[in-house]
Formats: structure tokens, sequence, C-alpha cells
């Protein structure tokens, strides 16, 4: 699992220098967070953040309008949840006006690409967004703590230097970070916001820089043979409940609502519920998003069945990157490879 | 009218006894591909019988999914053709239709779905006796597939191993 | 004296296959092979480990209202001339085999009673509920560990609850106290294991005692009807609330009380089916009107109306029967930690404001 | 919906291998189909009456034919369903002969294939909804790209049928290639003698305005309203003063211009009107080779000019058209023969290509219509011309015949003899293409009469021996190797497609094929007809052509513009798509991907948006259904609905 970091021992040994400090440097980032908010809050319309929740190991997102509220904001691995959906979807901002101030929002690395992606589809104009960037080292996926240690009630989470220390009922459960770090959190090369106004901590290191390292469980899917890989996709898609929650997590299932998986004006699917219907919901969530996808992971986050689905829209991310040169989010310029063509490409 | 067709490449009366219950979804563009085939079929160059043809404006009009559809819901092939780039009715519809034709294909193999079921190609208006050869070599090949598997594995069985991912 | 039985641990798999033969059995347990991944009730075959040690991710409900059933099947007939649908046959033929769910929660079984209120009591009788109902018996373990996410004590369950149960299941060191609590469930302990020797009985009566005493959860639901009333037009409280809400069916589809579900014809050609499934009130489409108009527009006015048909609407319709069982599962699924007992229990705060 | 099927026997070609009868019983355990019948000919007088018959008398609401392919006879039976009373989009055809009957001889196979394509039709139709055309109105003007022989008859044509006409010509001077000929074949007429008058006509019609010198921007809009930008480039020299007196052309000091109307045979000035019959006869500076344009102190034309034209601080400017149909005659370039190591790439004065030797032919041109040497001036005895450079070779990706070459080397052979009758002429060749009236005999003549010696085989090298050049090849009819000292040789440089016609197509929206020609809608019964309705071709941008072919398609496209123009408006397509407003999240991808720029932003009451479909620029090519993620943009009688129900039958 630390693969990634024993190989690059340079790396790493600059990396733990930082860590040291880790545990001070979150409480400064958060100071800092809530200085450089309570700066900019009177030009802003209102402030998106993260903000504990009743569960120490996961955050919920907070929408700030009073100065009284940035107290609650707070950053770090446990801030897990892409905050840039908000921004284009209803009802959240249709109390605000189209001219008024811009709305103050947080990233790590992963969501700045969305909200790349999202200005790059005019969704959102940069001028509309202020941007506070937060370096990342990772985020913590609770359900992996929880296949760890048996949980009853946590009464804190923190995280000092590599560690994630938990108090649960009295009883301190020491947790190595890398271990609990979400998935997609392992192959990241983007863990700087790459759009940014402010940024806040200091910037952090990718954990790769390579599409092995970053499609490493790509590849292992592909390895098997192909009956394998059915029976696999069969048997995790079969846990599917159409709650729909992927799509709805996903900052570019823009068109949540009208989702032509629930329409009948046209009619993709039925109300079945056999491994079919599931398989082309996760089609049709995927083909929308190839080209698209920034990889943010959220649709496999909020996944209450655990089903590995943006492993799904990897698959297709690496497509794009090999076949193209594309990825997703970066360019806010640039156009999205499905939605242009280019005639010279003979042999795609 | 005379029979214009070469003898040799008529395979279809050999191979129609396994053609049964072989079902493969043709997606043809109405300028190019449907015209290859209207002349394939003038030109009288006999092909299998499993082929049933969907008429569509143009391959730009191939939204992947309905390829998706098609292989997950059982069909056995999918082909889709439409006229050679460049040489498109509307210009750049079947430019569109090459990316996103190729990163399905690329994706099919991923979800488990052999990609040999489906094959795209392009075909002019002119072209009958190209038709014939893709359209005999697309059905000798699900032929030798087989009938698609499909999703066959019962809900709620919980035994598959799983790969291990990070 | 009611019939006791011990179920060793390790003998756990071969009593339930002798018990599978005289009836059909549903067990927790993980949905794929490794034992940590999520878990539903499934139909019980030998060498499937029940998993007792945690809440299931998805609900007991839908043994007797499944994610999709078929209502009826349909078929039309034609004439030679071909006139169009001369007749039609319907087949709405029902089997409804008896079921023993082994190893249910006591908020699982709880929760069946505001669903037999809706289902069962009329005035309209849903004769596929009523059917399954009547065919399934539950043996219920009494819970021993909740999280910090259950409540069940606060919304008038508990650990030890049995109402509804036909057998307890009481964990104890090395296996199972497992006792009949109906007439129907006594045959089925017959002949399956031996009785409890006595250290284990009183174990078994104490621990029962203990999960009896135990408060799980602090939401005071008193009033709650009429400060929801209150609170309904304060779009403010309501954006506060659950802004963050991601609008989708996560906290709908694990809940064992919610039970809405949508009918759906579908047709080939001259046969079709109707289908029943589950629906979520967090849906777009659920209240979609055939004009195009939707009343509930918003994830505002969905979530609203979630909290106000569990805290309100049912209390105010059936005699302060709560549409919600405690379970907590909608607060551990939710993506963006949504705590339904904050949204409740802030209900009554300062609601004149 | 109430359905009936009618399946055609089409005499034995379906009933041959097709149980028709069957098919008919087949469908008529299809849910909604109430009628289903077979029939000998159904789009017969009598089996387009049985249809309208069963219409009435099952009160039908949609028809489904299994007979031949929809490209055949949709046209018919959808105006026979219309004249049942029943919207024509009602209609689905199953085509069950050239897809079924005559591909395999299995009966049974087939019967259960064309069983299941009616299925298809059904269910396709079950989703139809009546469809209907709007009305709009034609803008009655022309726009002719390209001043060529073929643009200029296209241009005289509508003209003189007394619509207005926009012609835009790139050179300075209209006539194109035919302007630089000296005579044609197979007559020997004089080219200049017989344009000169059209070309005049061109200038003269004042429902033509020309624009030379000019480009097209850019286009936009559709058939009978289409908006043009055309870009004039900057001449330094305004037009309508000048007279075209000549005076500054003798007088500007910049010698070494290349003469480019003379193919670089002589030099010319900066400042230039290529040749006497110009059209306009109108000056331009070239700013290249300008002293004044390029810092230099001069300015010499502008002091002598009487009219005071000159102006050197022009810039480009843009005017803006508004024209019904395009046709675009933008003409052809010639192959450059550099590629060609062995005939010298180029390097040797004395291999000349045709169109060089034209110059040198003509009395207007370099020599002065002597025929000469450009390396010493000296008059040639021993001339070699070379056929298919550049056209029939693969290795260069010229793999098509040029079609004039053979003809043009006949004739330039024979007036090679009648300027000097004591000469020898060869011809390297590979067939004679000679099938036009009176060319065959024509080709003989310089043959027979003129003693023109050709030579069957390629030419392998070229290279100087003295002064003289060494043409080495091969005869093979005779089988031996051929040495010829040539003091002059001309290579018949095939014709490609002319430079920018990539871009061009583009702009016009309509496909053209690997060598850059234009695509016509169908190659034997639309010819000049493109794709994108409203655009027409005439002439060598479609392909090679010789000046006949090239002025019958000038007239054959001035034809369809009239017919066009007769009517003051036009139906349009229904099959377009259409924006189902509740659905459209406004993510504007299908504005994006439409390659007509037919969907624009609309905004309802609130300042929404949602994306709008004009339907009088949508040619139904569906790209923005595939897009869109919601799927509000569907195209109508291809809609998802539609194209599931047919994908359905098969998943069953």
């Amino acid at each position: 699992m630390a693969v990634g970091w024993v190989k690059r021992s340079a790396a790493h040994h600059a990396v733990s220098e930082i860590e040291r400090v880790e545990k001070a440097v979150l409480e400064t980032s958060r100071m800092q967070l809530h200085k450089l908010v309570e700066e900019a809050l009177p030009e802003l319309e209102m402030m998106i953040g993260w903000a504990e929740s009743s569960d120490p190991l996961q955050t919920t997102p907070i929408f700030i309008r009073d100065a009284k509220s940035i107290s609650k904001l707070t950053c770090g691995p446990l801030c897990s949840q892409n905050l840039t959906g908000y921004l284009v979807k209803p009802p959240a901002l249709d109390s605000v006006p189209k001219d008024a101030k811009p709305i103050g929002i947080c990233v790590k690395g992963c969501d700045s690409r969305s909200l790349v992606a999202l200005i790059q589809e005019k969704f959102l104009t940069r001028d509309r967004v202020r941007i506070f960037g937060i370096p990342c080292r990772g985020t913590v996926d609770w359900r992996k703590v929880e296949k760890r240690v048996q949980l009853l009630n946590v009464k804190s989470a923190t995280v000092e230097d590599d560690w994630l220390i938990l108090d649960d009922s009295g009883t301190t459960h020491k947790i190595a970070l890398e271990e609990v770090l979400s998935r997609k959190c392992l192959g990241c090369r983007y863990p700087n916001p790459v759009i940014h106004d402010v940024l806040i901590g200091q910037s952090a290191t990718p954990r790769s820089t390579d599409l092995a390292t970053t499609y490493r469980d790509v590849d292992a899917i592909e390895k098997e043979p192909l009956e394998q890989r059915l029976a696999f996709w069969q048997s995790e898609l079969d846990r599917c409940i159409r709650c729909y929650a992927c799509r709805n997590a996903c900052p570019l299932c823009v068109c949540q609502d009208k989702c032509i998986v629930e329409t009948r004006e046209p009619r993709w699917l039925t109300q079945r519920a056999g491994i079919p219907e599931k398989f082309l919901f996760h089609f049709i969530h995927a083909m929308h998003l190839a080209g698209r996808c920034t990889g943010c992971g959220e649709c496999e986050r909020v996944c209450p069945m655990e089903i590995p689905v943006t492993l799904i829209k990897e698959k297709l991310n690496k497509i794009m990157e090999e076949m193209l040169g594309y990825a997703a989010g970066l360019d806010p310029d640039a156009v999205p490879p499905l939605l242009t063509f280019n005639p010279g490409e003979t042999e795609i | 009218m005379k029979d214009l067709s070469p003898r040799s490449s008529a395979p279809a009366d050999e191979t129609a006894a396994t053609t049964q219950g072989i079902k493969i979804v043709g997606f043809l563009c109405n300028w190019c591909s449907y015209g290859g085939a209207d002349t394939a079929g003038v030109c009288r160059f006999k092909q299998p019988t499993d082929l049933r043809v969907v008429r569509i404006p143009c391959t730009g009009r191939m939204d992947p999914l309905f390829i998706a559809k098609s292989l997950i819901y059982g069909v056995d092939g999918v082909l889709v053709s439409g006229c050679h780039p460049r040489d498109c009715h509307y210009a750049v519809g079947n430019f569109y239709a090459r990316r996103r034709m190729e990163a399905l294909k690329a994706f099919l193999p991923f979800m488990g779905i052999d990609t040999q079921r489906f094959r795209y190609t392009w075909v002019s208006a002119s072209e009958g006796q190209q038709w014939q050869k893709v359209v005999t070599e697309f059905s000798e090949q699900i032929h030798r597939l087989g009938p698609n598997p499909g999703l066959k594995q019962r809900s709620g069985d919980h035994s598959i191993p799983s790969i291990a991912l990070r | 004296m009611a019939v006791k039985i011990f179920i060793a641990t390790d003998r756990l798999d071969s009593v339930l296959e002798k018990l599978s033969t005289k009836i059909d059995l549903l067990i927790p347990a993980s949905l794929k092979d490794d034992k940590s991944a999520p878990t539903g009730f499934v139909p019980f075959v030998p060498g499937t480990a029940p998993a007792f040690d945690r809440q299931t991710t998805t609900p007991l409900k839908k043994a007797l209202l499944p994610q999709v059933e078929t209502l009826l099947r349909f078929e039309y007939h034609k004439d030679p001339q071909g006139s169009p649908k001369s007749s039609v046959t319907v087949d709405d033929q029902r089997q409804v085999r008896p079921t023993l769910v082994f190893g249910a929660r006591p908020c699982d079984v709880k929760a069946l009673t505001t669903l037999d209120r809706v289902f069962s009591n009329g005035p309209y009788v849903d004769p596929y509920y009523v059917e399954r109902r009547k065919n399934t018996l539950f043996a219920t373990l009494v819970c021993r560990q909740n999280d910090a996410k259950c409540f069940c004590t606060s919304v008038g369950g508990g650990p030890a609850d049995m109402e509804g149960s036909h057998l307890r299941i009481v964990p104890v060191d090395g296996g199972y106290v497992v006792e009949a609590l109906s007439p129907e469930a006594q045959t089925l302990l017959e002949n399956l294991a031996d009785a409890p020797d006595s250290a284990r009985d009183a174990q078994a009566g104490q621990i029962v005692e203990e999960a009896l005493k135990r408060r799980v959860g602090e939401l005071d639901t008193k009033g709650s009807p009429e400060a929801f009333r209150k609170r309904f037009d304060q779009t403010d409280y309501w954006f506060q609330m659950i802004n963050q809400c991601l609008g989708c069916g996560v906290c709908t589809y694990v809940c064992p009380t919610c039970y809405c579900f949508t009918i759906t014809d579908e047709v080939e050609n001259l046969k079709g089916e109707r289908l029943r499934s589950w629906d979520s009130c967090m849906f777009y489409h659920y209240t979609l009107e055939a004009s195009g108009h939707n009343p509930r527009p918003t994830k505002l006015e969905r979530y609203r109306n979630r909290v106000g048909h569990k805290f309100s609407y049912i209390p105010e319709r059936y005699e302060g029967l709560l549409g919600c069982c405690g379970c907590g599962r909608c607060i551990r699924s939710c993506p963006v930690s949504i705590d339904i007992r904050q949204v409740v229990g802030h209900l009554k705060e300062n609601t004149s404001e | 919906m109430r359905i009936g099927v009618f399946v055609c026997n089409c005499g034995t070609n379906i009933a041959g291998t097709v149980d028709t009868a069957k098919v008919a019983s087949e469908a008529l355990t299809f849910a909604d189909v109430v009628y289903a019948t077979n029939y000998m000919y159904t789009c017969s007088e009598p089996g387009q009456q049985e249809i309208q018959r069963a219409i009435g008398e099952h009160g039908l609401q949609g028809v489904v034919v299994a007979a031949c392919s929809p490209r055949m006879h949709e046209p018919t039976f959808r105006r026979a369903v219309e004249k049942a009373g029943l919207n024509k989009y009602m209609f689905e055809m199953a085509n069950i002969r050239e897809h079924v009957s005559w591909i395999g001889n299995d009966k049974a196979a087939n019967t259960a294939k064309a069983a299941d394509l009616v299925r298809m039709a059904v269910a396709k139709l079950r989703f139809n909804q009546p469809l209907f055309s709007s009305k709009m109105p034609v803008n009655k003007r022309l726009l002719v790209i390209g001043g060529g022989v073929a643009g200029i008859q296209a241009a005289l044509d509508c003209a003189d049928g007394g619509m207005d006409v926009v012609m835009v010509e790139r050179k300075q001077y209209i006539g194109g290639k035919m302007a630089q000929l000296d005579k044609t074949f197979p007559t020997i007429d004089c080219s200049s003698c017989i344009l000169g008058p059209k070309m005049v006509d061109v200038s003269q019609k004042e429902n033509i305005t020309l624009y030379a010198s000019s480009e097209i921007e850019s286009i936009s809009g559709y058939i009978g309203n289409f908006t043009v930008d055309i870009r004039k480039k900057a001449t330094y020299v305004n037009w309508d003063a000048c007279t075209g007196c000549g005076a500054c052309m003798e007088k500007c000091p910049a010698k070494n211009t290349p003469d480019v109307f003379n193919e670089n045979l002589g030099s010319a000035r900066a400042i230039n009107i290529p040749f006497p019959q110009a059209i306009p006869k109108k000056a331009v500076i070239d700013a290249r080779h300008c002293r004044q344009l390029n810092g230099k102190k001069c300015g010499v034309c502008a002091k002598i000019c009487p009219v005071k034209a000159i102006d050197f601080e022009m810039k480009d400017t843009i005017v803006t058209e508004k024209v019904g149909a395009i046709i675009a005659a933008t003409g052809y370039d010639l192959f450059d023969h550099s590629v060609y190591g062995e005939y010298g790439a180029g390097r040797y004065p004395d291999v000349i290509t045709g169109i060089q030797y034209e110059r040198i032919l003509s009395a207007s041109g370099p020599y002065g219509g002597h025929i000469q040497r450009p390396s010493d001036g000296k008059e040639p005895k021993n001339i070699v011309f070379l056929a298919c450079v550049g056209s029939r070779d693969a290795s260069v990706g010229r793999p098509y015949c040029s079609g004039v070459c053979c003809m043009y080397i006949a004739k330039q052979a024979i007036l090679t003899k009648d300027h000097l009758p004591e000469s020898n002429s060869y011809v390297f060749y590979m067939d004679i293409r000679a099938p036009g009236k009176n060319y065959d005999e024509f080709v003989r003549r310089a043959q027979e009469e003129y003693g023109v010696q050709y030579i069957r085989g390629r030419v392998a090298k070229i290279y100087p021996r003295g002064d003289r050049m060494v043409v080495q090849g091969a005869d093979t009819l005779l089988g031996v190797q051929v040495e010829v000292e040539a003091d002059l040789v001309v290579l018949a440089t095939g014709i490609e497609s002319s430079a920018g016609a990539g871009e061009l197509a583009e702009k016009l929206r309509i496909s053209y094929d690997q060598y850059g020609f234009y695509m016509e809608s169908h190659p034997k019964l639309r010819p000049v007809e493109t794709n994108t309705a409203g655009v027409y071709l005439a002439g060598a941008c479609q392909g090679p052509k010789d000046i006949p072919s090239s002025v019958a398609q000038g007239s054959a496209a001035a034809s369809k513009v009239q017919s066009l123009f007769a009517h003051d408006t036009i139906e349009t397509n229904p099959q377009v798509a259409l924006v189902n407003e509740r659905n459209c999240i406004a993510c504007g991808k299908c504005i994006q991907v439409c390659p007509f720029g037919a969907i624009q932003w609309k905004e309802l009451r609130g300042g929404i948006k949602k994306a709008e479909v004009l339907p009088t620029v949508c040619q139904g090519c569906g790209v923005c259904n595939a897009t869109c993620p919601p799927k509000a943009v569907q195209l109508q009688h291809a809609t998802d609905n539609q194209l599931l129900a047919e994908v359905n039958e098969l998943c069953a």
C-alpha cells in the first residue's frame, strides 16, 4: 500500500520533514483559512467550505454568510467532500443573483480540477468564484477506518504527523494515515489546486507523476481475463441500489433531475433491478463523463454499497489520456475531446 | 437483372444453418453505408443473414450508449458504418463518431464485454463489394464468438472473488 | 416455560442448515466475498457466514417490500384477422413461501409496524405485502452494541425490543441463546439443538435485562409534529439544515420505514408486466406531475417532506407512531453527513423567531 | 396506433427468396398491427391504391411497407399515404429487397429476417409523430465563387435569367486557366477569342457584381438565406479611379517581379495588369515586390498615374453580401512536377509544363507567340511531350486521370508543327484518353497528318547533354529502350484541386474527397448539387474537366439555381432536431458540436437560458442528439425512443 512512498525515498525524506510539523501546520492552515475568509467575506456572497459534523470522522459542507460561522470552517485530511458541485446545482445558489458578489469556495487539488472543468464548460465564469486552494496530502476514507478498527462512539479524530488518532469512548486508536486514505488519493497527481486565488498551507508532493501509478487499479482489472472482469463487475454492480448518490455527488453530472436514467422521454431504462439495468446506468454515467471526469472520486466515496464506481471512469480517463492526450480539468480553454474532433487522426 | 455476384464469395448458404439465433444490429448512415448495403444488394453480393439494419441519418447520431445498450441486453454483435472520413454528408459527423466509438471500443473490454462484438467501419454508397466483405467478415467473427453470454450471472451471487484494489 | 436452545458459534452453520429444511431462511450477510463489505439480508445457503456483528447496510424491509416486484403479468391476444387487443389475460398469481428472518435487529423489526399501518391496516390493504407479512417470522438479535448513530430508544424502540418478533437471539459467550416467543416459533426450534446450560441461560437473561435498561440516543421527538408545522415555511431553516443535501436517494433506500413506491407497466409487444419498485421522495420525478409542474422542485422541499413525513404526518395520522425506527442508517450512509437527529432536534429551537 | 403492413413481392425479386405471405401473417401477430397483406408490386399505381384503400377501410394511423430500399421508394409511399390523409411521416419502410432477398438464397432465414425488419419498423412507427414543414423566403441572389469559365457561364446564365449575381474571384482578373490558354482542342479555336466576349459580358451586365482580388472570409446561413463576408484584398490601386491605361506599369522600376500570368517565363512589374484583355482591366500592386511598400523610396506609379488611383495605405476590407444560393466554381491547380527528381525536379529551364508552353504559344505571351527555349531563346527542333506527369501515378498520390492532358498534348504538338514545320514532336504516353466528340479524330490527326511520334511508355529519366535534354524511356510496344535528344521538354502536368479548396469547403460546409475535389450529392443523378442545400458545384473544383464539361456544368448549376429561385419560398425538412426545453440543462454542448451553427441560445422569462434549434439551418445529422447528456435535443424521426424501439426488438 505504501509502495508509492517507499520507492521515492528522497522525496519521502523531504515530505516527512514537512509532516513532522503536520499538526502544527494543520492548525496554522485552519487559522490561516479563518483569517483569509474573514478578510474576504465582505466581498463575497457566500463562502462554501467544510465544517465538523456529528461524526468526528466526517466533515459536512457548510455555507457561510455571516462572520459568526467562520470559526466552524475546517480543513485537512477529513475534508473529503468535493464542494464544487454546489456552485452549479440548484438550489444552492438560486437565491444568489447572477450579478452578485463572487462566491468563495474551498478546494483541494482534485476539487480544483472540477472547478476548471466547470469553467471550461461555461457553467461558471472564473470571476464568479473566489478560490481558496488547499494543498492536500490525501483524504481519509472513513470506511477504511471502520474496516481496521471497530468503532463505537468516536469522540474525536485528529491528524498528527502521519497518524490518524481517534478517541473512541475512551479508547485511543492510532492508525497510519497512509492506510486509510481514499483509493483515489493513492494515485493523485494533482494534490495542489491547479486554479486558486489564495493558497493555504504548504504545497504537497504529488504521489504520482506517471500513468502507471495513477491507473494502477485500472491495470489490476485489466490483468484479469475478460470473463473474470465481467464476473467482477456483475458482482460489484449487482449491489447497486440505484440511489443515484454517485450521480448526484458528481460535480460534472449536471443533468441531475433531467438525467436520462429516470426519464421516460426518452426512455433508456426500466424500473427493473436486473444487472443489465445497473450496467447500463453505470455505462451512461461513465460515457457522459468521458473526457470530462476529473477523477475526484466523489461517486465512489458516496456509494453506500462500496462499489468502486470511480474505477469505471478512471478507465475512460486513461483512454482519453492515452488515445487523445487529454486530461480533464487542467486547461480552462480546452475543449473536452468528445465535443470536438481532429480530421487528421486516422489511427486513434 | 443479371446476377453479378462473384460465386466464390457467397458464403451465405453454407453458414445459414449456423445463423440460427445470432442477431447483429447494424447502425448505418443513410447517405453512405445504407446506400452501400443497397448497392451490395443491387449487385446481388451474397451476405450472411444475421444483420438487422437500423437506418440513422449520420454516424454522428450514434450515441455510444446505443451500442452499449445493445450489447448489455444481449445482441450478439453491433456494426456501425458510415461515410468515409471527409466524405460525411454532414461534413464532420463521422469525425465525432470516430472518437466516441474508439473510446467505447477501448472501454468495453474493461467492463468484461468482448470488444470483438463491436465494429465500426466506413463504407461508401458505391462500395457494394466492400460492404459484402464487411458484413461477411463481421458475421463470421460473431459466429466464431458464439451467442453473447450477456450478463447471465444471477443477481445475488456473492461468491465472485474480488480483484484487489488499493 | 418458553422453549430455548443454545447454538454454539461453530455449530451455527449446521443448525441453520437444519432449520432451512423447515422454512426458508434470510440472514444478514456480506454482499460479496469480503467480510467487511456492505451487508444485507440474503437467502441462507450452507456456508454463508451470518454478519451478526453489525447492522446490515441495506434494510430488512425488502423481505416484505422488495426493491422491485412483479405485481402481475398480462398478455393481449389477437384473433387471426389482427383485431387489436381483442382479449387480455392477467396473471397475478403469487407464491409466497414461509420465511424466517434469522438475525434481524429490533430496530428493523420495529420499523415494520410503520409499514403495517400503511399496507395492512386499511383503508387500502395491500395483498402483496400482507401475504408476505403473514408468512414471515423474525428471529431478532438482542442488540448488545450500538454505535454513535443509533437512536432507537429515542423513537420508541430499544435494543431488546421484541415487539413483532417470534424468536429472540441473545449472543452469549461461545454462541447464541435462541428463545421462542410464539407458538409457531416453538415448532421451529424442535430438534434443532439442546437447551442452554444454566450459566448461559443466566447470562442471556442478564444481557436482556441490561439491554432493556439501555438508553440509545438523546433525541426528544415530543412536540415535533407541531414544531415541524411551524417550521414548514421557514426556508432559511431548511437551507441552513440541509443545503448540503445532494438530493440522492441513499437515506430513503437504506431506511427500513420508507415505503414509497412507484408502479410502471413494462410492455413488450403483446406481453407485459406491472412492476412495483421503490421510489424516493428525494427524487425530482417522485412528485413530477404530468403537466410538468413539480410541487417539490428542489431538494429543500423534498428533504422537508422526508422529515415531515416521518416526524409529523405519520404521528398525526397514526396516533403518535413515528416513521423512524432510530436505526441510524441514513446518518451512516449520508455522503454529506446530514444528521436527521439534528434536523429534527432543532425543529423545536426558537420556533417563535 | 392502428398500423397496416404491406409486404411487397416485387414480382419475384422479393417473393423469390422471401415468403412474403408468411411475413404478412406474422406481422398480424405484432401489437398494434390491424392489417397486413402481401402484394405483387406495392409501388405500382394499384399497389398504392391498395394502401390508400386499407387506410380508409381499417382506419390505419400508420403504415409500414416492406419492400425495396427507402432510398428508392420512400418518397413514393410517403406521397401515397399523404394522399390518403395520413401525415407522410407516419410511414416506415422495411428494406427486404436490397437487404434481404437479393443477398441470400436461404428462404427460411430470409423470411425470418424480413419479419424481424418489419417488427423493427412497426416498433419504430409506434413512436412516430406527424411532422410538418414550414416555409421560408428565398433571397434570389446568387454567389459564384470563382471566375473561371465554369463560373462565368453560371453567372451569365443566371444573370440572363434576371437574377442578381455576385461573383468573387481571388485573382485580379477573371477567366481562370482558360484565359492563359492559347488555343483549345479539338477545334483549335483561339481561347481568348471565345472567352473574351463572355468576360466582357460579366463586366457589363448590370446585375453582376464582380469582386476580383477577393476571397470568401466566412459564410453563414442556409439555403435561401446565406450571409457571406467577402475579403477584398488590398490592391493599393483605387479601382474606381483606375482606367487601366497601363502608364504605371511602364514606369514601375521593380522589373524583377515574377510574371505569374505567364507562368514565370518572363518578368513583370510590381504594379501590373496581367494581360491586355484582362477583366477587370485594373492595375494591382504586388506588395512583395513593390519598392515603396517594402520601405524603399519610390512612389513612381503614384506620380505617373493620371487619375491618382495609387493608394499605398490601402488595407483589406470586408464586405457582406446576402444571397440565396452559392455556386462553387473554384477550378483547379496544376501538379507541381518538382517531386519528380528523375525529370529534374524543376531545375532545367528547358523542361517546362504544359501551361508554360501555352504561354509560349500565345501571341500575347512572353515571346510574342514565337516558340523558343526559355534557356537561350533558340528555336527548338526536337520537342518531347510527357503525358501523365502527376496523373495516374499512385506513387505521388495522384492515382486519377486528369482527363485533359492527352488532348492538350495533341493540340500543342499540332500547333508546334504549325509554328515550326521543321520540328519533330515526340509524345510519351501511357494510354490515349480521347473519349469526347471529335477527340479521338483529333489525336489521330496529330499522329497521321502532323507526324507527331507517339511512343507508348514512361520516361525514366531526363538529363542534360550539352545544351540539349536527353529523354530516356521505354517503348513498351516495341519493347526497346528509347532515347531522344530534345531541345525542349513539355511535361503534361496533371490537374489537382485548387489551393485552399479544403478551407473553402469547410466554410461552405460541403464535403471533399481525399484529393480535395468537392463531392457532388450523387455521382450520376445529382452531379452539380452538394449535400449542403443551396450550394452547387461547377467546373473542375468537382474533379478534372475540360472546357466543354466545365461550361456544361456551369449551365447545369445555373439551372439548379434558377429552379430554386423560381419559388418565392422553400419548404423546410421537418426531420430536424428539436429541443425539449423542459429537459434542456443549458450546458451548450449541442451548440458546440453542431456542424451547421443551427443551434443558438434562447432566453426564457426570468433569464433562463435554453438551447434552440433553427429548423431552417439544421440539416438533421443528429450530432447534437448524440451529444446532449439529458437527451433534451431529439432529432425528429430518429429520436432516442425510435432507435431504442428498434434495438429493443432485437434485445428480446
